[in-house]
């Protein structure tokens, strides 16, 4: 095939033209790159706040901005990135494309509703982006009352409306999801042939469907009491802060699993096919992603160790917080094992494979740390934390997100990217990344509190490191704006299988046609089953 | 444009996404239950919020509680039972094809509806002359301390609030049905809006039916 | 510029929490090693060699699988029982505590010694004893923090908190406030300072009294007209607060609570949240007419009131903490 | 759907049942049955919840798949409420306030 070919072949994305071909669109393929093009921006509003932060945090004095502004950057930093930017990004994006021809499926069940969920995205964005313009909002990501209720003067309702707004359309998303993995799968296509990308974007639309409500209640009490001042938390009227806490989080901590389980799925299609083999003990891997899914609703109360819950309380949420790290180590394991007499290329996916394993294992171990009671005493609301979600978020989530780009990124455009430039920036994102946030542990461990704007002289060597690293971070995340753009035009021609993937998604042309399939395909193979791709010769792009 | 090309467009039927109607009409029906999903854990946080001051300020709550008419409650319920009941036998009737009967019952169930908030509008209002709203002028004499009480009239407003928010929703959902029926869009084969409009109808009955005795009535015997 | 990478130990649970450190960084180094090792060593012995080969499939194997999830899991629950172990040591003082208050506002810290002391952002301590500290909030949810002793504890309005630690080396450390409160929330920090007991006992004699504690809450509670509802002999149509503090206290709906700061508190601020058994809710509410720290006057000022056929005569109130916590039935013998 | 229809016979009789319901949970909150109360009225409520749900809302003849999903809304929201209530109740159990 030729650039030429390309050009004429009928695909979802010549299928249209103008801005009404893709505002209206129904079609999943071209409502993920609308999803696309929107959280890259969130990505890139939120990174702008963690740059400021980064070179505010350079001196103790704190005199970059003011400490209100400080306040206002860390909040957005943290709303833009974790509800505009990580929650829809790998389901709404890479989700949206390739969960329906994985299962052989001409689109979602509801390409209306699909259609409605990006709007609502775009509609809570435009709250968030109003609030942040119109004088920014200073109440921590998380909201916590009576600050959030009563003393924050900052636009904290544009803010909960944007993302009550938002938040149904990750509740959509889930539901078109769900739907569509019960009623749409081809014939032949039984759950255990699923590709476990599959499998765990359904375990997520789980968390969505099930914990999404409570956080969009819980800010309509927030709502009302800031409008009405009718105080269902108010301390003054009797009212219990912490219940704010058990209901935010009761949503917030599955949300963490609605952030990383798609980029678990991400790294088993990578490290399967780039180890030419299928997921060792593909069984268990599925059903990890289930039981992430379903105990990651009860260890919630860990974020409540010091807020005056009960003892109890929180010895069970400790305890239970460990029965959802082994699901998580087995999946760790379990892809280890799969490279063991594989056949292992080390291309750009597959590296941002092992960078995500490796930075998650530390972020999850200290998980761990955090969890245990006597520990997170210590370290609660430090740096430490701070490090900790970051190494799942940024070094796990980014990283999957990153590598699942480069993987499918010749399916969506047709194109292949630039392998070297795209191996230069995937090792200037890992130092980056290590050299940011690993400082972060050890400035934890000492005291450092978060949420501080200026602090005592002795951190600042670690909060040199730290804003040194983030530099470096920055520079790794603009090479792949720049090479993606580039590749649109210039890119070699990919062809339909460039990497030799099983799954039915590389069985049909790139970019992939309007419907999908023309005739719904009959599965006989069993998933990962690379015998066949190998037998009929791998094209390579 | 073209997807649509093949997709018949008087029928409304089969959309391009499916292969045979019957996985359409599964699927319609399976997400709108997803949806009720979804809605019972969005109330159920408020119920979460009411269980927990209920337990803390049972006293108090007791108090305000026995302050609403129940009458009126139990009666307003039975209208919305009443709505059930009519749009079930809608349900029924475009399940049979019977377009007549269909719009009847679509008409009485909204009729049912309106009179529900109607009611509700009037209880509110009574609350305003009372000075039950919470805020600045609120008043709740019986108790000394205000904030409880506060703290359920809070809870009340809410949850009633939301639930008659449903309610609108609900009433547009059935305008609409009441405009594709009247035009004659529905046929014993297609009729899949008209059933899951029923189970969100429904649903919305059911919330009220456990609001009903949890803000009127359970603490009605300590008076 | 100087380069610490690790916190002072100044409390008697700096090197409990410190030794679970090492555990978890150690399991942590294991995995991690064990996990990256291998990545790079199959990685690299396994490397694709040509393009077409075609690797044999594994098959999953149940006894590693259940390996790897029940060894990983038993170090879990070392973790889970070493950390529940030193929480539950930090969520009991030791009933002969030195009382400390903390009445935190945005954004400072209002500390009270019993003896009458107050102080601003700075709290002396002396070192070897355990200070016991019972915190509310003014506004919102701050959080006391003290690196060096490994202790933190959210001070939340509406309600007390508490939280404990014994000093073990003199010195000055750095007191943070922890959860987010506002503007300056990076502000609200302040000092610990821990010294020698007799440098402690010459630091209170020197500093400003303003009274007792217990001395003021006594003119509070005449100012506030307690006194004409609770007398000391119990008669009339109030429950006598005499030698209330710790007993067990049955209530109207057959519960039992024991009579603790928090309980106290809520008598006063909400008083028919929890009716006592035997009493008609009369009493009414001093929400709003006494500050959090007149409330915390009261309090010691009620804990002072002991029967006087008491064992020994100059027991300090704590003392007379009797078995807290033990819902026993004490019929009110008022 | 089509494949059932429930007469209009079931139908009534579930309304009646329904409204009658309404009258005993309205009558029996005026008897005094101490703790009881709450737990006849919620009862009663469940009682109706199922009969709508089952008769008006056709849970009878759904998949097994809609069942199930309609039964996970209440494991989950029991998971809310219980895990939350016992943090409330067991707040202050060690003798320690706030803890
Ligand atoms: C994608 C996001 C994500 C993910 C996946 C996780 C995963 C986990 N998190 Fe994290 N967490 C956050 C995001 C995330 N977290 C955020 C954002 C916060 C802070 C919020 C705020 O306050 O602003 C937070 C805070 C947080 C706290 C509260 C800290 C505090 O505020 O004091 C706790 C406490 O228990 C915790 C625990 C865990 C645990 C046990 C896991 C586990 O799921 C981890 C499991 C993974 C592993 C265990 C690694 C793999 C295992 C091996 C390689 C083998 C070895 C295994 C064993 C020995 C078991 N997290
Ligand atoms: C998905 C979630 C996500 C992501 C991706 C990030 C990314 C980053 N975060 Fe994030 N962070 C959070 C979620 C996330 N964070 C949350 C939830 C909080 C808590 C908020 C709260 O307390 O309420 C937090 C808090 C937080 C703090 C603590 C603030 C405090 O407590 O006082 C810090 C401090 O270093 C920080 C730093 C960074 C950095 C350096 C990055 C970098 O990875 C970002 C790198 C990206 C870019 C820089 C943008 C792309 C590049 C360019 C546009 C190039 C051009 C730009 C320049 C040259 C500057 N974050
Ligand atoms: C109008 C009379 C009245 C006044 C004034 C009054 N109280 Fe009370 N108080 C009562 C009654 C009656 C009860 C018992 C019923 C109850 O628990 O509410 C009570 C109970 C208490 C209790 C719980 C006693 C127990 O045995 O558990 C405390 C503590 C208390 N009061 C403290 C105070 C303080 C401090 C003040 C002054 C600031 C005060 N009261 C003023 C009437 C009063
Ligand atoms: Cu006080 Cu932060
Ligand atoms: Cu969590």
């Amino acid at each position: 095939m030729n650039t030429a070919a390309i050009e004429t072949q009928e695909n979802y994305l010549n299928a249209g033209y103008g801005l009404k071909s893709w505002l209206l669109t129904k079609d999943h393929k071209r409502i993920a790159i609308l999803y696309l093009i929107t959280i890259t921006i969130f990505f890139f509003i939120g990174g702008i706040f963690a740059s400021l932060i980064r070179i505010e945090l350079l001196t103790p004095q704190g005199n970059l901005v003011s400490s209100e502004t400080y306040n206002k950057l860390f909040t957005m930093h943290g709303i833009a990135m974790i509800f505009f930017f990580l929650i829809p990004s790998i389901p709404a994006t890479l989700g949206n494309f390739f969960l329906p021809m994985m299962i052989g499926a001409r689109d979602l069940a509801f390409p209306r509703i699909n259609l409605l969920s990006w709007y609502l995205l775009v509609i809570g964005g435009a709250f968030a982006i109003f609030a942040m313009l119109a004088g920014g909002v200073d109440t921590g990501w998380t909201f916590y009352t009576p600050y959030s209720t009563t003393y924050s003067n900052s636009w904290v309702i544009a803010t909960a409306l944007g993302i009550f707004v938002s938040g149904f359309s990750s509740i959509l998303t889930g539901l078109n999801f769900i739907v569509t993995v019960h009623r749409m799968r081809a014939p032949g296509m039984t759950w255990f042939r699923l590709p476990l990308f599959v499998w765990a974007n359904y375990a997520t639309a789980v968390i969505q469907v099930l914990g999404t409500p409570v956080v969009a209640v819980t800010l309509v009490l927030v709502f009302c009491e800031r409008v009405f001042h009718i105080g269902i938390f108010d301390p003054n009227l009797g009212g219990d802060p912490v219940l704010f806490q058990h209901m935010f989080w009761f949503y917030s901590h599955p949300a963490v699993y609605i952030m990383v389980l798609p980029a678990m799925g991400v790294i088993s299609e990578i490290i399967s096919v780039f180890s030419r083999k299928p997921i060792f003990g593909y069984h268990v891997v599925a059903f990890s992603s289930m039981a992430i899914a379903v105990i990651g609703f009860l260890v919630w109360g860990h974020h409540l160790f010091v807020s005056t819950q009960s003892v109890y309380a929180g010895l069970v949420f400790s305890f239970l917080s460990y029965f959802v790290a082994i699901p998580s180590a087995v999946k760790v394991f379990n892809w280890t094992a799969t490279l063991y007499k594989g056949s292992i290329s080390f291309a750009t996916p597959m590296l941002y494979a092992f960078g995500f394993i490796g930075l998650f294992t530390i972020g999850g171990l200290t998980g761990l740390f955090v969890a245990s009671l006597g520990f997170d005493v210590h370290v609660t609301d430090t740096y430490f934390v701070v490090a900790h979600f970051h190494y799942i978020m940024v070094g796990g989530t980014i990283m999957a997100f990153l590598g699942g780009l480069h993987y499918w990124w010749p399916k969506i455009t047709g194109r292949m990217y630039p392998e070297n430039w795209a191996k230069l920036s995937a090792a200037i994102i890992f130092v980056g990344f290590n050299l940011t946030f690993f400082p972060q542990f050890i400035l934890g461990y000492m005291g450092m509190p978060r949420r501080y704007h200026n602090y005592p002289d002795e951190f600042q060597v670690l909060h040199v490191l730290s804003t040194a690293g983030a530099s470096i971070l920055a520079i790794g995340y603009l090479f792949p704006m720049v090479y993606f753009m580039w590749s649109l035009r210039y890119g070699a021609v990919a062809g339909a299988n460039p990497w030799g993937a099983t799954g039915l998604e590389w069985t049909m042309q790139s970019p992939p046609p309007v419907h999908n399939f023309d005739e719904i395909p009959v599965v006989t193979h069993e998933v990962y089953d690379y015998s066949t791709v190998v037998k009929e010769g791998v094209e390579v792009g | 444009m073209a997807e649509q090309a093949h997709a018949p467009v008087e029928s409304l039927a089969l959309r391009e996404q499916f292969n045979t109607p019957e996985q359409q009409k599964e699927s319609s029906a399976f997400g709108m239950w997803i949806f009720l999903v979804t809605e019972v854990m969005f109330f159920g946080g408020l119920f979460l919020a009411y269980t927990i001051y209920r337990n803390t300020y049972p006293v108090v709550f007791g108090m305000a509680s026995t302050s609403l008419n129940a009458v009126i409650g139990a009666l307003n319920t039975a209208v919305l039972l009443c709505s059930s009941f009519t749009m079930v036998l809608g349900v029924r009737a475009a399940q049979l094809g019977r377009r007549r009967a269909l719009v009847i019952f679509l008409i009485l169930t909204l009729l049912l509806g309106m009179v529900f908030l109607g009611v509700k509008a009037y209880e509110w209002n009574q609350k305003f002359v009372e000075h039950h709203i919470p805020g600045a002028h609120f008043h709740f004499e019986g108790a000394a301390e205000q904030g409880p009480a506060q703290l359920f009239f809070s809870l009340y407003f809410v949850m009633t609030g939301l639930h008659a928010l449903h309610m609108v929703v609900g009433a547009g959902i059935l305008s609409w049905l009441l405009y594709h029926a009247v035009r004659g869009r529905f046929t014993a084969e297609y009729m899949t809006p008209v059933d899951i409009a029923g189970l969100y109808w429904h649903f919305v009955d059911i919330i009220w039916i456990f609001l009903f005795p949890l803000l009127y009535l359970i603490d009605r015997h300590m008076r | 510029m100087k380069l610490p990478l690790f916190p002072e130990s100044a409390s008697t649970f700096a090197p409990d929490v410190d030794h679970l450190l090492f555990y978890l960084v150690g399991v942590s180094v294991f995995f991690t090693v064990l996990i990256f090792g291998a990545i790079f060593y199959f990685a690299i012995r396994y490397r694709r060699r040509s393009d077409n080969e075609l690797p044999k499939p594994i098959h999953a194997s149940l006894a590693l699988e259940i390996a790897w999830s029940v060894i990983p899991f038993g170090l879990t629950m070392i973790m889970f029982a070493w950390g529940a172990n030193i929480f539950f040591k930090e969520s009991r003082p030791p009933k002969d505590a030195m009382q400390i208050y903390v009445v935190a506002k945005q954004w400072m810290w209002k500390l009270q010694h019993m003896e009458g002391q107050r102080e601003i952002n700075e709290l002396h301590i002396p070192v070897g004893r355990p200070v016991k500290l019972t915190m509310t909030s003014e506004d919102a949810i701050h959080s006391f923090f003290v690196p060096a002793f490994r202790t933190k504890q959210d001070v939340v309005p509406g309600r007390y908190s508490t939280t404990w630690f014994t000093a073990t080396k003199p010195g000055k450390y750095h007191l943070f406030c922890a959860e987010y409160c506002g503007t300056k929330h990076s502000g609200m920090t302040g000092w610990i300072y821990a010294m020698e007991p007799q440098d402690y006992q010459a630091w209170l004699s020197g500093g400003r009294s303003f009274g007792s504690l217990a001395e003021n809450g006594e003119k509070l509670f005449q100012d506030l007209a307690c006194g004409n509802c609770h007398k000391a002999d119990g008669s009339g149509r109030c429950p006598s607060l005499v030698g209330l503090f710790g007993r067990s206290v049955q209530l109207a709906d057959g519960r039992f609570v024991n009579a603790d700061e928090a309980y106290l508190r809520e008598s006063i601020l909400q008083p028919n949240a929890k009716i006592v058994a035997g009493y008609q809710p009369l009493m009414p509410t001093f929400q709003g007419q006494v500050t959090e720290e007149g409330v915390l006057e009261l309090i010691e000022y009620i804990k002072s009131l002991v029967p006087p056929p008491a064992a020994g005569t100059g027991t300090t109130p704590a003392e007379i903490n009797v078995n807290p916590g033990v819902a026993t039935a004490t019929p009110s013998n008022r | 759907m089509s494949e059932h229809v429930d007469s209009v016979k079931t139908y009534t009789a579930v309304w009646l049942i329904l409204l009658i319901l309404t009258g005993v949970t309205t009558g029996v909150a005026y008897i005094d049955l101490g703790a009881f109360s709450v737990v006849i009225a919620l009862l009663i409520a469940a009682v109706k919840m199922l009969l709508v749900a089952l008769f008006f809302m056709h849970m009878r003849h759904s998949t097994k798949l809609t069942q199930l999903a309609a039964a996970g809304a209440f494991l989950w929201l029991f998971i809310m409420m219980a895990f939350t209530l016992a943090d409330v109740w067991t707040r202050g159990l060690v003798g320690t306030p706030g803890r």
